[in-house]
This record gives structure tokens, sequence and C-alpha cells, in this order.
């Protein structure tokens, strides 16, 4: 092989404490080496060109470029060979700045180090071989996991640019947390009235296919050709027929079935559709506390319904859907507050969640919007609220700020003064966070014309005083104790990782963080995308989110999927593994590791199993690589003899 | 100048150390601290444990044909138009060292006479084998200590058999009767112990004769070449043979007249060796083709070569020469006791069943 | 050749040409004159080629001993030393131990007709002889060479064929399916030997390619009447030391690297041992 | 295991030809620490000369016997960085990583090599002053250890050593 | 009773084979040792021995080649296969890693109290001449052409059996004879020998292997014998591509290809001991693997061949162990 190797100065940057010309001398020296040098800025177009230059009068087979970090210019300079003719894999690169020119001021050092890494990188290049990409088929549907308003607004944006549109929502209704909101802040604006819309819109798009009440099941595939099995699950109604009149649930004799919706403060039918708007409007019976179904004699709801949709027989089904990519907006649950002994535990019913409380405002909630506490129904007069519960708190485990309780708490203390303008409203909080537009202005409007007491102290410890809440904290900034009698006290419950998040993560094969949120590729500049090519991130799922920027997020994510969707092909990355089929075992470790799910069988004449690499799903970890045992799959650019090429050159 | 000498047992230390004076000396001994340890063939320097009261686990093959050795060296160089120039410097056979090799046993000497028909008689001449070939000498003791695995007297051999030997040792009950059978052995034996005494050497000669006398094995190898190329399409007979065989190389390793090796380039930059180093017919490498395909792929067409190679193909090449020494050494080592004998007894034995 | 066997002579690269995607063509010179000038080889005799620092590989001379300008080998790129070699240049200095083996018999073959089968690489043997024939043209009768590659890009030596037939050669070119712009033969070799069907008359069938041919072309030549002895062909072994000593090559008693790579199908039936 | 090797501990002279010859192997991922050591050499935090760095795609494709070459053949120390445990680029590589090289650091001294020449951490591409910190650290208890003697016997020396076992 | 236990097999044997392909088991060849023998009519049944000196672990003739290269019909009859403790736990293990599958072997559990190393028989008696050998509650009896020499078992006991916590099959479908009791329960006993040697100072360990291992010819006897070497032809000691070892025969090839050996087995090895009973070179190879066993164990909880549901712990991971 014909090798050259050129040295940057980088100006001053490399050439100020590294002995380029002596660098370019010594590689001259190395086996295959025909050509070195030294430039000035070998990454400018004159350096290009004489990179090019000299691959052309050389004849030269490899290049090494001993300059700045690959992961600044390596794809600059593959460009710059492939130009010249050669493939762009029979480029190294040898990292002189970052880890050597900046970080020592000793030239000799420097220089020996210098020479070493182009050495390295010599060595390995003698084992590169050309790399091929090759294109793939694009399926242009998109996967929507969650119906929450980042999945809505993702699903509604791609199926306006005219893709085909698979949703689904593991709860019976699409909404998510925000068809439980009374108002949002700043703006006061009623809920339901603005999500509405949209979630019709996902009913009615005909490019939209919504499986609610469904969970994923099994993905497989990769970007471009995803397959996913969908499990529909049991509803005991059957959905084509129901029309959603809800005459079952007016008779439904089991009256004292969980209300999921309203977080618990009602009761609900056992056959039940959660809320007039929900999309899809259908019915579904709650097993456990269906009569029929726990073996009493009941069936009303069969009997009554006008359209025989009812079937206690059902079971659950698999789906199978086949999609190009997928955005991933499962959003985020309430943290538990029971886990704060000093706040009840969860023991006292007028101590309620701030979600509770939205229910309890919201004119389709329990008391009809009406404020009463839910031990005896009467109105408060005094209502603390308690920010920062499961949020900023290490010894819960909660250590981040959930965003939005600042701003919520502002917004249902307003509400309340303008429901009960006889009654006092405390917020003990930690700091105020409201960095939105006009957020800050908003909390300024409930303390200043809304009269609310923001005391900035933490709770200590809240107890049963009569029939009525003691709420003892601190006033931080006046120094004393504070002792509030309240009616009902709500804490502002954080937010934590949705229920499953993690098997989800699993089944994606996208990692997350030790909270569950997703990780995104890049915290600043690849905030939708994930590691998991095709994959894309909305919403909460991610990280505590408002509204809007969740909305945003959703758009976001489906602006990449339509960019991906804009081309018929895709071109795979060809640093992948590679199965060299003879010295295979058919051990099956590799398929067994792989994160992916990349490898899979492949069956040869005379049933003899070998592992076969899919190019396309395969990200090029490598954990097959070190993980089978006779090196038959081979990281291709990462290959043992590759590493053990710039290993040798180190060992004495 | 003596020709016979005796050492006696308390002596042979001080006798041994002296001999190494004179020339690079060699002795079977264990390898190992333990009694029952491996052994092999090592130079002698005092304070090392010698052997002789059995056979070595290691043949003495690797003093002619190291496991590893140096066939040439090669350096690329740069000229100043930066193409490359090689030169090459052969490692050529070094001027050998004269060795003697005190106590190896008939059987290891006798295998010699199938290298040296391969190594030295041509067509082509190995020059680094003949080389160290010409300066070593032996010193073989009349062997005594035959197991139920020696079969030496069935390949031509024999526990008293000389051929090859430029020394005779007869081991007594209270030494060593050392006797030079050639004149460039004869110089060795200058003071380093006085005569035998008449009864020692004529117990000697007895115990001589006896072993000569001595029938170890019973194996009959007339016409196995022709035996085998019968039996050579039986995959039946091979797979009953060997279906047992772990494929591994020990029996090629410890046998006296394996000598299949390998050459390789082993390379650092600019500079490099060629190596010659042990391979063994039993390894699936050994014949796997760049195209993947390999002619004996499995452990049944490895042992039946190696059998073949043994009692039919050099046979058959050099004038009915056997490949085999008798020693043994694979039978005692092979980790699931495959016995050649048994292997090479069958080769007749109603070989037109099938 | 120096009295060291493993001694290679050094050699320069000074043409290498691509044939196929995965076959190249080096002509070597001998760096030493005098070698040079007193090489002297059989067609069908084998050099071991060395890339020095990754190992020697075993080719035939496909150039003809009438041709001295250069020594000829094709490369069909498949393992270690053959990927390197694949990387060579002209001006690269490899080594070189030849002439090994025995050759053809190219004596015994004077008066007879020939009949070359040649498939992909397998080709490269034959050349040579083939190419000795030819500059030997009154000693030879009727020369009839099917020569089959995969397509048309898999084929060797295209740039020969006008003087092959030049040389009066009757050249009978097929690929294994249609390929645009291809004017020759269509169809596997040993089909194409059938629709030819040379005469086994006073004629030696001289094959070789890739071992599924031969089996089929050994099938269809014992159909048209060609004996065992009349057929010859070149085996291939692993090969280290390429003298008759290492003891991987050898099939039965015979060593491929000493005794052959030429052999007649009666000569190998009598062999015995693994192909 | 605790390891009193009276040779190796005593720290070896610090001169500048002992400085030259030290060598140390650093393994790092793409991602993550080599983005850090990137980082690192972004922000100009002076770090020892002795580090080598070979560029791998995750620490899941470390195979621990590149580890066990690199040793055996007298390279003076080991350093293998990943990104921190969850933050794997490809989600699970460091977790494997992670236990097949604790297994390898305890088992490297029971054949009689230093596990101090060996370590692992976890630098995200963001921790520039971390990985100065790891690199300064880890590259002074190589000078201290000094020159790895390898595993070669020296010339000529035959070794007996009673195994004791029975 | 070892003359009982023998008819039972027979007997099982002779019941089984019609059902089987065929059956895997030991023949006596010398007397100190057996061959592994394969048997498919029933004539030969009576060859099958059983005992302490059937040291060979036949697990691996179901997965080395050819078998590995052509896998049995679907509806292929099952093996049947004798085995020791030890040998169950292999396996057990290539059944774990679906090398073989459950249905397809018929296995006869033979409690075993433990194998007859020959080497240290060969501290007692001179090998040659050995005439007889047999097993009387728990002592040798060796006839020679002149004596009768009686040797405790204890003293010439195989090195991996003296800290045996498995005596007994952990799977067999078949038992022949009566379970014995271990003579180990826990890692102290178990581990005995790498305590000790990880007892000595850092130096002396290393010298310890160089001295060990340089006596290495890597005629790869280990390897072929061990039962979970499943790459056999396709292992990379021997392959430059990828190239990890040269031609060279100085030490650190010998301990790459040990440390290569070793790695491969960490988490899968069961401590059969066959890597160092088949040594020519009397290297205590298993010993390495040894303390692999013991630091999965110690780590995580880990002992190879137990559970045939289990998964290697090196083939999988648990996010949440921070501190290994």
């Amino acid at each position: 092989m014909r090798i050259g190797v050129f040295v940057c100065n980088c100006g001053t940057n490399i050439a100020g404490t590294v002995d380029t010309k002596k660098v370019a001398a010594e590689a001259l020296g190395f086996a295959d080496v025909v050509y070195a040098t030294n430039y000035m800025y070998t990454c400018s177009e004159p350096g290009q060109q004489e990179i090019q230059r000299a691959i052309a009068e050389q004849g030269l087979q490899g290049v090494v470029v001993a300059a700045c970090s690959p992961r600044m210019h390596e794809p600059t300079f593959r460009r710059a060979v492939e130009k010249a003719g050669l493939n762009r894999y029979m480029f190294e690169m040898a990292n002189i700045r970052e880890h050597v020119s900046w970080i020592g001021n000793d030239r000799e050092a420097n220089t020996s180090k210098a020479i070493d890494l182009v050495r390295m990188a010599v060595a390995k290049l003698r084992f590169n071989a050309p790399l091929f990409s090759s294109k793939m088929p694009v399926n242009k549907r998109l996967l929507v996991i969650g119906g929450g308003v980042a999945g809505i607004q993702a699903a509604l944006d791609c199926a306006d640019g005219g893709m085909d549109v698979v949703m689904v929502e593991r709860q019976q209704y699409i909404g998510g947390k925000m068809a439980k909101l009374d108002k949002t802040f700043p703006t006061i604006d009623c809920s339901s009235c603005i999500l509405g819309p949209k979630m019709v819109d996902v009913a009615q798009k005909e490019n939209i296919t919504l499986y609610a009440a469904s969970e994923i099941e099994s993905i497989s595939g990769y970007i471009g050709n995803f397959t996913v099995e969908i499990r529909k699950k049991t509803t005991f109604v059957n959905w084509e027929a129901c029309t959603g009149c809800g005459a079952c649930m007016e008779k439904c004799p089991s009256k004292k079935a969980a209300d999921y919706f309203n977080e618990g403060l009602g009761a609900a039918r056992a056959i039940n559709i959660p809320f007039p708007q929900a999309i899809p409007k259908k019915a579904m019976i709650d097993a456990a506390y269906c009569r029929q179904l726990n073996g009493k004699k009941c069936g009303v709801c069969a009997k009554i319904c006008p359209v025989k949709a009812i079937d206690f027989e059902m079971k659950d089904e698999i789906v199978t859907e086949k999609v190009g990519a997928i955005i991933v907006a499962t959003g985020y649950d309430l943290f538990d507050h029971a886990v704060y002994g000093e706040y009840g535990g969860g023991r006292y019913p007028d101590v309620i969640s701030g979600l509770q409380y939205e229910r309890i405002l919201s004119a389709s909630g329990p008391f009809g919007g009406h404020i009463r506490r839910p031990s005896d129904g009467k109105e408060p007069k005094e209502i603390v609220f308690i920010s920062c519960v499961g949020s900023r708190d290490a010894s819960v485990g909660r250590p981040y700020c959930s965003g939005i309780c600042c701003m919520y708490i502002a917004k249902q203390a307003i509400l309340t003064r303008d429901h009960l303008p006889e009654s006092n409203s405390y917020v003990f909080y930690m700091d105020i966070r409201s960095p939105g537009k006009n957020y800050d202005e908003f909390v300024r409007r409930a303390q200043e014309e809304y009269g609310v007491q923001y005391i900035r102290g933490r709770v200590g410890k809240i107890y049963r005083r009569g029939e009525r809440m003691v709420v003892q904290g601190a006033d931080t900034l006046l120094g004393v104790q504070v002792e509030v009698e309240a009616d009902l006290v709500v804490l502002a419950t954080g937010v934590e990782s949705s229920l499953g998040a993690g098997e989800l993560a699993e089944k994606l094969r996208i990692s997350y963080d030790q909270y569950g949120f997703y990780m995104e590729s890049h915290p600043k500049l690849r905030p939708v995308e994930t590691n998991t090519a095709g994959v894309y991130l909305a919403g909460a799922c991610q990280g505590p989110k408002d509204i809007p920027s969740s909305v945003a997020q959703g758009s976001a994510a489906a602006s990449k999927v339509q960019s991906l969707f804009a081309h018929d092909t895709i071109e795979t990355n060809p640093q992948v593994a590679l199965v060299n089929e003879r010295n295979c075992i058919a051990c099956g470790k590799c398929i067994q590791v792989c994160p992916f799910g990349a490898i899979q069988w492949k069956e040869l004449r005379g049933g003899i199993k070998k592992a076969e690499v899919l190019a396309s799903v395969c990200q090029g970890c490598g954990v097959c690589n070190a993980t089978c045992p006779p090196k038959a799959i081979q990281l291709q650019h990462a290959t043992d003899n590759q590493i053990l090429a710039e290993v040798n050159e180190l060992c004495a | 100048m003596a020709v016979k000498i005796f050492i006696a047992a308390d002596r042979l230390d001080s006798v041994l150390e002296k001999l190494s004076t004179k020339i690079d000396l060699w002795i079977p001994a264990l390898l190992k601290d333990d009694k029952s340890g491996p052994t092999g063939f090592v130079q002698y320097t005092p304070g090392i444990t010698p052997a002789f009261d059995r056979q070595t686990t290691m043949p003495l093959k690797k003093l002619l044909l190291p496991q590893e050795e140096t066939l040439l060296r090669f350096k690329y160089q740069k000229d100043p138009e930066g193409s490359l120039k090689t030169t090459i410097a052969l490692d050529d056979p070094k001027e050998a060292r004269p060795t003697l090799v005190f106590g190896a046993r008939s059987c290891d000497v006798r295998a010699l006479v199938t290298l040296d028909r391969v190594f030295a008689n041509g067509p082509y001449v190995d020059p680094y084998y003949v080389q160290r070939r010409k300066n070593t000498l032996f010193a073989t003791l009349v062997c005594g200590q035959t197991d139920s695995k020696c079969f030496c007297s069935s390949v031509g051999g024999g526990p008293a058999d000389m051929e090859g030997s430029h020394l005779r040792i007869v081991r007594l009950e209270d030494g060593y009767l050392v006797e030079a059978l050639s004149k460039d052995a004869q110089p060795l034996l200058a003071d380093l112990a006085e005569a035998p005494d008449k009864s020692r050497d004529q117990l000697a000669a007895k115990l001589v004769k006896e072993a000569s006398k001595r029938q170890v094995g019973d194996l009959d190898t007339k016409d196995c070449a022709p035996a085998f190329r019968n039996r050579f399409q039986q995959n039946d007979y091979w797979a009953s043979m060997v279906s047992q065989c772990l494929s591994c190389g020990v029996c090629t390793y410890v046998c006296p007249t394996c000598y299949c090796f390998s050459i390789t380039d082993e390379t650092r930059n600019l500079e490099g060796e060629r190596l010659r180093s042990w391979d063994s017919c039993m390894f699936y490498h050994y014949t796997l083709e760049a195209s993947g395909h390999n002619p004996r792929p499995t452990k049944l067409e490895r042992y039946r070569n190696r059998v073949g190679h043994k009692f039919s193909y050099i046979p058959e090449r050099y004038e009915g020469l056997l490949g085999c020494c008798g020693c043994g050494r694979c039978i005692r080592s092979c980790p699931v006791n495959i016995d050649i004998r048994q292997v090479v007894g069958n080769l007749k034995e109603n070989s037109n069943e099938q | 050749m120096n009295n060291n066997p493993y001694l290679p002579e050094l050699a320069t690269v000074q043409e290498v040409i691509t044939e196929t995607g995965n076959i190249r063509t080096l002509r070597l010179t001998l760096d030493n004159k005098e070698s040079m000038e007193k090489f002297t080889f059989r067609p069908g005799q084998v050099g071991q080629l060395s890339v020095f620092g990754t190992g020697e590989s075993t080719f035939v001379i496909n150039s003809p001993p009438t041709r001295r300008d250069y020594l000829q080998f094709s490369v069909m790129k498949a393992g270690e030393v053959t990927s390197r070699i694949h990387q060579l240049n002209a001006g690269d200095q490899v080594g070189l131990r030849a002439p090994l083996g025995n050759g053809f018999g190219f004596e015994e073959m004077k008066g007879h007709d020939i009949l070359f089968v040649g498939g992909g690489i397998g080709m490269a043997p034959l050349r040579t002889l083939l190419l000795y024939m030819i500059d030997n043209r009154a000693d030879y009768g009727d020369i009839t060479v099917i020569y089959g590659a995969r397509s048309p890009k898999d084929m060797c030596y295209t740039y020969e064929f006008e003087e092959w037939r030049a040389g009066g050669v009757n050249l009978v070119l097929t690929v294994d399916a249609e390929f645009p712009g291809w004017k020759e033969r269509v169809g596997f070799v040993p089909t194409v030997l059938n629709e030819e069907a040379p005469s086994p008359n006073n004629r030696i069938a001289v094959v070789c390619g890739p071992p599924i041919m031969i089996k089929f072309v050994l099938f269809n030549l014992k159909e048209l009447g060609y004996e065992d002895p009349q057929i010859i062909t070149t085996l291939e072994k692993r090969m280290k030391c390429g003298i008759g000593i290492c003891g991987r090559c050898n099939a039965g008693s015979k060593y491929v690297c000493l005794d052959g790579p030429v052999f007649s199908y009666d000569q190998i039936r009598a062999m015995g041992g693994e192909l | 295991m605790t390891d009193s090797n009276p040779r190796s501990s005593a720290p070896a002279e610090d001169t500048a030809a002992n400085r030259q010859g030290i060598k140390i192997v650093g393994f790092l991922c793409n991602w993550c620490s080599y983005g850090g050591a990137d980082t690192a050499g972004v922000c100009r935090f002076k770090q020892p000369t002795d580090l080598r760095v070979v560029r791998i795609p995750c620490t899941g494709r470390m195979d621990p016997l590149f580890i066990a070459k690199s040793l055996i053949y007298g390279v003076d120390g080991v350093l293998v960085s990943g990104c921190h445990p969850r933050d794997c680029h490809y989600a699970v590589g460091n977790f494997y990583a992670r236990r097949r090289m604790e297994a390898f650091k305890a088992f490297l001294p029971f054949m009689g090599i230093d596990t101090r020449r060996f370590k692992y951490t976890w630098v995200s591409a963001s921790e520039g002053q971390q990985w100065q910190k790891v690199v300064t650290e880890f590259s002074e208890q190589i000078h201290m250890l000094g020159p790895n003697p390898g595993v070669e016997l020296r010339s000529g020396e035959i070794l007996k050593v009673s195994s004791g076992l029975k | 009773m070892l003359e009982t236990d023998r008819n039972q097999l027979h007997k099982c044997v002779e019941e089984a084979l019609p059902e089987l392909d065929m059956m895997i088991g030991w023949t006596r060849c010398d007397p100190l040792q057996t061959t592994p023998v394969f048997i498919r009519d029933a004539k030969s049944i009576s060859s099958l021995t059983l005992g302490p000196f059937c040291s060979q672990n036949l697990a691996g003739y179901l997965v080395k080649p050819p078998a590995l290269d052509a896998p049995p019909k679907p509806d292929a009859k099952p093996i049947g296969i004798c085995v020791k403790g030890c040998d169950s736990r292999s396996l057990v293990a290539l059944i774990q890693e679906k090398f073989i599958t459950r249905q397809r072997v018929r296995i006869f559990g033979i409690p075993c109290g433990g194998t007859v190393d020959w080497r240290k028989v060969a501290r007692h008696v001179e090998l040659g001449s050995v005439k007889s050998a047999d097993v009387q509650d728990r002592v040798l009896v060796i006839e020679d052409s002149t004596t009768t020499h009686r040797i405790a078992l204890e003293e010439v006991l195989s090195r991996k059996c003296l800290g045996c916590r498995h005596p007994n099959p952990v799977i067999s479908d078949v038992l022949i004879g009566a379970e014995v009791s271990p003579r180990s329960t826990g890692m102290e006993t178990s581990y005995r020998d790498v305590d000790e040697l990880d007892a000595k100072p850092l130096e002396e360990r290393l010298a310890f292997w160089q001295s060990e291992l340089d006596r290495c010819i890597r005629c790869y006897a280990c390897r072929n014998a061990c039962p979970l070497c499943v790459c056999q032809d396709r292992c990379i000691v021997e392959t430059r591509e990828p190239r990890w070892l040269t031609q060279h025969v100085g030490v650190p090839e010998k301990f790459l290809f040990h440390f290569i050996h070793a790695m491969h087995l960490a988490g899968r090895c069961t401590g059969c001991g066959e890597c160092e009973r088949v040594c020519p070179m009397d290297i205590p190879v298993t010993l390495i693997k040894e303390k692999l066993n013991k630091i999965m164990e110690e780590m995580l909880g880990y002992s190879a061949g137990l559970d045939p549901e289990a998964v290697p712990p090196l083939l999988t991971f648990n996010p949440g162990e921070t501190e290994i």
C-alpha cells in the first residue's frame, strides 16, 4: 500500500509545541509510507488540494492526516480523499492538537507523542479496506407512541404533510395529561377548548390510524423499516360497533369503580367513557370492578347496548404495523407524594396533588367545577399550596426541577380566588421558576392582583387538627416559624418519567437516564433525535416540559421525520459489524448481546446456521465483536487487526 | 585414549559438569519440580535433575528442529525517492555448536533416520537441519525401562539399537558404563573417569546382549502400506478408530519423527523475520486453503493422514523407511488414550469386510 | 537457484495488470541481472512469491519460457498474502523462489492436437503452455481453447485474445449468462465442451478451473472418449516450503509442490489421498 | 486484593529519559471520553504526555484481551474510558464493558500482573477537567510503578517454582 | 459396589439403546485409564465402565466438529451420554448456550467420588509395570509383577476433585448408583489452591506462571479437550485474520494464549478440569480458570453449569450494579 502522511501545523496551534517537520520526516520511515509532508492549514481549501495532488502524483492508496480531532475534521478529509478517487475509509487521522499540542508545552515529549500517534494511524491504515454504503428503501409511515399533546402535534404535522401515521395510546383516550387540566398558564385559556379540536382532528384524519387502549408489544427493524407489534388491550367492548352513546354507563350497577381520569377523586362505573369529549369516544369495561367478569350475574350493559357491542369473551389482540420512523411521546407521570411521611404520606384526604386539584377545578370534574374538599365536600377557605414536592429533593431521588409546578400553582391559586373570592391562598415555595414568555408576570399577578400569599420556605410538617390541616413551615425570608391552619393542602407534585419508560426504551433500543427520561442524541444540537436512527423524541418523555415546549418538540420531531421521508432511500453506514461465515460457530452470543437486535440467524444449506448482521440496523458499537469468541464478527473500520495494529506499535 | 569409562552414580554430576566444559551438553531432565512430572532434554547446567530412569515426555527433535527458528531476516529500506528497497539477510544456518546429547534412548536416536532422510537426503537439502545434525553427537542409553506402550522392535529398532549413536551408555546398579562407538566420540571420554573394571565390563556386555534380544512390542508393520491404501476409503473404519480424537497436537509434538512445520512472517514496521515453527497435521489450519477449501477438514482425514504418513507415504517415498520409531509417546500422552498400534494393527484385520 | 532453498531472490514488480475485480497479473524481473538471464523453467512450474512481512504463496509462472522479458503471475485475491500482493505497485520488491515443481510434459505433447479447458483464474496455468505452443506452433496440431468465466468482467487476458487467435488457436469463449454486448458463446464450460466436442483422437486435454467445473468437464471428456492419461490438470494445495519437506501438500505419498502441480488423471487416481 | 510488591511500589526516578520511555495506551470511546479528551485539549488543560489514544466506538467494543495483549507485551499502562453508565451512545455498551473489565481487573494480579497498571473510568464529552484529572493521576501512578517488565523471561533465566499444588 | 453400578449402567443402556442414536461412555484401555467409546450396537455395551478411572469429560463430544458443522436433523434420535457431577455441569452450560437441546441428550448420571490422576499414581508406582488397578473402600490397589501397592485414594485424586462441590450430576435422566456427599460446600474449601497462590506476593505469582507456562508447547490439547471451547478449528489463537498470536514460542505468546482461553471461559467454565488433565506438560491450566470462577462467584454470585435457564454473566448486565 502506498501511504501519504500529512502533518498539519494548524498555524501555531500544533507547530507551536510540536516539531511537525520532524514528525513528517519520521513518518517517511514507517512501513508503506511513501510520502510525508507538513502543511500550514491542512483543512483549508489549498491544504485539501495538496492532499488530492499528492494522491494523484504519488499514486497514494491511503492517507493519514495528523491534525486536530477526528471529531472535528474527519468528515472534511474523508470528502477530500474521496474527491481524489480514494475510498473515504482509506483514511486515518492522528489527533495531535487536542491530544498533544494543546495539553503540554514540552516540545520534545509532544513531538515524540505525535510521532507515536502517526505511527499508530499508519499501522491501522495498513489494515483498512474500502467500505461501501448501500441504499435501503424508506417506508414512509410514522408511528407515534403516546397520544398526549406532543404526540398529537407530531401526528397532525406529519398527517398534514400527507404521511400515514399510526398512533398508539396506552389509555382509553388521547389527550394525555393536558386533557385533565382545567385551564392553562399563563393565558388561563380552557385546556379542553384548545386541545379538543386537535383531538378531533386526530380522529378524523383518514391517514391517522389510532390505537387507543393499546401498548407497544415489540419493535424490530431499523430506520426506514420498523416492524411494530401493538397489543390492543381487552376493552370488552367492540369499538367498531360502539357509538359512545353512554347508555351502558348509566345502567351499570357497579358504581364504585376507580375513576382514574379524575385522579381517584370520584367514582366511575365499571363500564366507562372517562369524559364527554373523549377521543375515541368508546366505552371500556374495567375488569376489576365488572360484576359479570367477576363471576356475578349481571350483563346489564350487554342487554342495554343498542348495537350489541359488549363482548365478555374478548381477548388482547396483537396487530402488526410497518413504519419507517418512530416518534416517542410517552409523556410523564406525577410523583407519588405518599413517600413524604411528614405531609401525611397520602393518608389525609384533604392533602391532594396538583393534578387532583386540577380535576376539582374542572367543570367536567367530579364536583362539576365547584371547589370542594374531598373529605367532606365543604368549600375550603384557607388553601395552602406547597411547591417542590418530589422536585429538587435529592433525598427522594428527585434532584431535578420539574419546571412546571411554580407556574401551575400560580394558576391554581388565581383560579381558586376566581372561584372562591373569600378564600385565602398561601404558597410555600423554595424559589420561583418562571422563565417563559409572560410567565413571571403571571406569577406576579397572582401575588399582587389576587393576593396569594407567597411564603419562602419549606414545609416541615402537615398534621390534622380537628377538621382542618395544620401546615408548619419556616418563612426563611423573615426567619420565623409559620403555621397555617388550612382546609385544603395542594401539593405541587413533580414530574417523573412515565411508568414503564424503561421497558419501552429497551424495546426501542434507546437510552434513558437514571430517572427514566429518554436521552436525546445531543443536548444542544440534536434535541429530538435519539442514538437509534429513525427514533425521535417529543415532549416530557425526554424531560419535564410545559405545554408550549412539548408542542414545539412535537413539531420538531415531525420535521425530522419529514426530512427523513423526503428521501425514497437511505444510505447505510458501512462502519458496521460483518460476519465471516467461515469462522462463525453459530453460538449466538452476538445475537444475545446486540443492543439493537441487528443480528439474526441465517440458514445455509444443510440447516447450518450462521449469524448475519442487518447492516441498516447495526449502529456499530462493536459489543458483538468483543463478545464473539472466534472473532468471526468484525466491526468494520475497528476490526481486531486494526486495533491490534495500533496496540502493537506501543508494545515493547 | 579411553573408549570405555565407568561413571559411578555419585560422581555423575561432576562428570557431567566436566563434560559440559568440553561440549554443549544436553541431558534428559525434569522440567518441573515433581518427580513424576514432565521431562525433556535441556542444556546441562550444574544442579539440574537428570531423568535417566524413564523416557522423556518431549522428544529430542527440538535440538535439530527447534519449535521456532528464524529462516531469514528482511528489512525494507527507504530510498530518497520514497520507494521501498528491500534487503534480505539470510539467517543462514549459524555455525552450530558441537553438542552432545547424553542419555537419549535408542528410539529417540532411531527417529533421526527418518528426519535425516527427509531433511538431508534430497531432492532438496535443509541447510539449517544439516548444520546442526553434523555437529551433534549422541550418547545413547541401552534401554531397560520399556513399558507397555513401547514398540521399538516393531519398527526396526530395539532397546539396544545403536544406529546413529556415537556412544553407548549402559546403566549398572552403581553407575554408568559409557563406551565410544565412533572415533569422533572418543576424545569426549578422555580424563572423565576411569575405565571400567572387568566385572562391570562383562556385566554391561551381558546387559547389552540381553537387551538386544528383547522384543519390545508385537505390532506387525509388514505390508502396512498396501493395507493402508486398502483401508483408505473406508470411512467407517477410520471413524471407529478416531471418534474420540480431540484434534489436538499432543501426538505430533511429542513424536520424535513428526517434523511437519509452518513458515510464517513476523514483522514490525520495516523489519521482520521469516520463522519456521512446528506445525501439526492434526490441526484444521494445517491444510486450510485461502479459498476456504480444506482437503482434510475433519479429524478423520487428519488422523488418517498421520497414520498414512508414517506407515504408508514415507515408506512408499523413501525406500520402505517407516516414519515411526516405536517410542510410544503418542500413546502415553494422548488425552483420550488413542493407541496407534491398534489403528495400524487393525489395518490388516478384516480389511475387506466393508 | 541459491543453495539454501528457503532463500528467495529479490524481484521487482515491473507492471501490474488488473484483470478482473479480484484477479491481478504481476510482471516481475529478478533484481540480479545474471539470474534473470540464466533463469530457465518449464511451462507449468511454479514460484513461491513472497511479500516480506506477510508471507509466501504459490503461483504458476504463467509467462512461457520462450518470452523472457519478465516472469508473469496472476493472483486471485483470497487470503492474507494475495490481498497484500494486490496492494503491490510497479517498483515494489518481492521475493521469489522459483522454479519449483514439475511442469507440463510439453515434449510428449509434441505432434498431438491439444485441447485447453479453462475456467476463471484456471486460465493462468494454461496460458504458459498455450503461449509456449504458439511460440512453437509447428510442433503441435490443432489447438482448441475453451475458456469460460462467470461474466465478461471476470475474464482474464482479454487483451491477448487477438494474439492467441492470430497464433493459430481455435479460441472458444463463453460466459455463464447473457451479457449486454457479449458476442461470444453463452453457457457453462462443460456444456460448451460438449457442443464443441473436440475429437479425442491423438489429442491431449489440459484442464484447469474451479473444482465443480473440473468435475463436470472430466465427466464430459470421458463421454467424448478421452482416457485418463490423455487428461492433464494442475493441483492446488496449501504449501509452505515448496520443496517437499514441510509435509502439508501431500496427496497420498506425492507432494504437489515437488511431484506436481501437473498430473494426469491416471496419476491422480493412483495417488489416492485427499484432494 | 492488595499487592504488596516492594520492588514496584518504590517510585521510579522521574527523569526525562524515564518519562520518555513510559507508554500508556488509552482506549477511548468515540462519543464521550474521546470527546472529553478533546474538551480538555480545547480548554488547554495540561496533561502528562505518556498517553497514546486508540479511538474505539464504544467501551462495549473493548475486549479485555486488548488489555491483556498490551500488558503482557510491555505497555506500561492501560486506561479505558467511556460514557458514564446510562449515558452510553449505544445505550448499554458500557454496561457490558463494566462487568468484563471489572472481572478482568480482579483476574490480572492472579497471573502476576500488577492490576494498578490498568484502570477504567467514565468521562463524558463535557468533562474536560475530569479527563485532565484522570490522565494526570493515572500517569503519575504508572510513573510510580515504573516501566512494565512484561512477562518475558530474561534471557537465560530458568525458573523453577514449586507449585505447592496437591 | 462398583460391580453393581456397572451392571445397572449396562442394564439401563441396554434398555435405552434402541431409542438412541448412540451412547457415549468410557471403556477401560489400560489398568489405570479409560478411553471414550461410542456405542451403537448392543454387543458393545458390556465394554462400558464407570468409576474413578473414568477421567474424561464426554460432554464436549456433543458439540465438537464435525457435529458442529452439521446440525442434527429434527427427527434425530437422542444421544446417550455418561456424565459425572462435573461433566453434567458442562452439559448444562452447553444447553444454556443452546449448543444442544435437553431433548437431544439422554443423560446417564453417575455420582462420583473423585477421579484418579495417573500422574499422582506415578509418584507411588512405576506406571509401566502396573498389571491391574482397582479401588476398594477408597484405597487404590495396584498390582505389578511383584507387589501389591495400596494407596489411599485421597493421595491420587485429581486436583479438581479435592474441592468438588457437585459430585452428583446436576442434571440427568437416569442416576446410576447412589448419590455421594460433596467434599466441599463453600467457597473457602473449593478455591483453596487459588487462595494459596493469591496469598503469595505479586512477583512470586508472576514467577510461578512464567515457569509453568514456559513449558507450554501450544499443542492446544487444553483447548480441544474443553467441552466449552466450542470454537475449535476457528479458534483465534491459530488465525491470522484476526491475528492475536504469532508463531514465536516466547512466554508472552503463551501467556496471551492462556489469557484468551481463560477469558473466553470467564463465566462459562464449569471447572471440569479437562484442560489440566490433558496437558502433556502438567501445567495447572485449570487453576487459571478457577480464579475466574471465583471472581464470578464473588462478584456476580454466579456459578456456571447449574441452571439451564441462566444467562452467562458476561453476556448480560445489570444497570444497577454501580459497585460490582
